[in-house]
């Protein structure tokens, strides 16, 4: 298990390489990464804010339960915090199993935990202000299908 | 009992601080949300709709009628929006 | 649409690279990497087979059917063919969506469709000969899956 | 017509050869493998169990029951294992 909470930029692809090249016994590995969106070309930076003794702490249990539920031989999270450029990585979540629908599963049962689960707030910064992004009932609908 | 109250987010933002100390004997996070909000108006603008708001005990995440007992740190903010 | 099959070795890190490099409209990209499994540390050398004419056509269908389906900014599809070593990539796939629902469902269905649509036939050689992997029931199903 | 047939895979290794031209009339890829099937024991033992046979007519996936009508290339090969 790889936790990382970090304010510095990170490279998808090296993180990639690294979290492959260390796999031994999978045959199957899935990765995501959240990029900050900017669909009208007007966000200046997104910045996160996050609960610096909490976070790593309830990464490492959604983690954990993910490693309860799918056989997995590996699993990393790392998520940034500070201000974020658009289009540039915000977060990236790696999975490696013997089988590929073990990696698919986990990989977006961590995205929906992570989502609603995990101490991070979005403020997007735009050349007018700034705004709080706001939950979805459909990030809490994600979640409670996990519990079927 | 004396606790740590932090505060994330839109809440951090309208209490003007992130983190105070308070003299509590509050039972539950919802008793002590309303103790706080006579601290200031900011206090109460930021605990005004608390359907809005999520709690962590300890850095750990619960309900706001959930038994405070020995806490020693309680956070109240927003629901969160990672990944 | 980024196609590509071939006999040399790839890094799946550096493709993860590209592809998220010039995402402009995506905010989730999803990666799929398989692996030869070496599970007994028998394996030498993975070989596969495909079917020139075909292998490009039928990917392209495959991934023109993902992007029929789901809103997706791009996909990468990448196979290899010939001899693959132990615990080395043979294939990747990525897709990028401004919904992470839509990233991970699509590459999974290329991930479903590819392994029992596109022709490619694995032959595994260890000290004492040579095996053609054979195909399950439980991919037929796995296809059957997402045709409801 | 002639036509050129294709195998890969195990269908390949029994057969011995990757492709070969043949001279036929065959209305359909099974009515095809009736044909080859006299043409040596190898291409027996390659058809000896159609079911677990895969075909694609001109590169494209179909059925042993299509008709092959003007079909140019045909292959014959196990059910694929990519991915």
């Amino acid at each position: 298990m790889d936790i990382r909470v970090q304010a510095a930029p990170f490279d998808p692809g090296a993180i990639l390489t690294e979290f492959t090249a260390r796999q031994t016994a999978a045959g199957a590995v899935v990765s995501f990464t959240g990029l900050t969106r900017d669909l009208d070309g007007t966000l200046t930076a997104l910045e996160i804010e996050h609960y610096p003794g909490m976070t790593e702490t309830a990464l490492r249990s959604i983690a954990q339960e993910a490693l309860n539920r799918w056989n997995l031989s590996d699993i990393l999270v790392l998520h940034r915090y500070g201000a974020i450029a658009p289009q540039a990585p915000i977060m990236m979540v790696a999975t490696a199993s013997p089988h590929r629908k073990a990696a698919f599963e986990a990989a977006d049962f961590l995205m929906d935990y992570l989502k609603s689960r995990a101490p991070f707030w979005k403020k997007e910064r735009t050349a007018s202000g700034a705004t709080w992004v706001a939950a979805t009932d459909a990030d809490e609908a994600a979640l409670n299908a996990w519990k079927s | 009992m004396k606790r740590d109250v932090l505060y994330f987010a839109w809440v951090r933002e309208r209490i003007g601080v992130g983190r105070e100390t308070v003299e509590s004997d509050a039972h539950t996070a919802a008793d002590l949300i309303a103790e706080l909000t006579q601290r200031s108006d900011q206090h109460a603008a930021a605990f005004a709709d608390i359907t809005a708001l999520r709690v962590a005990y300890d850095q750990e995440l619960t309900t706001l009628d959930a038994t405070l007992g020995d806490t020693r740190e309680v956070a109240f903010f927003p629901p969160m929006t990672g990944g």
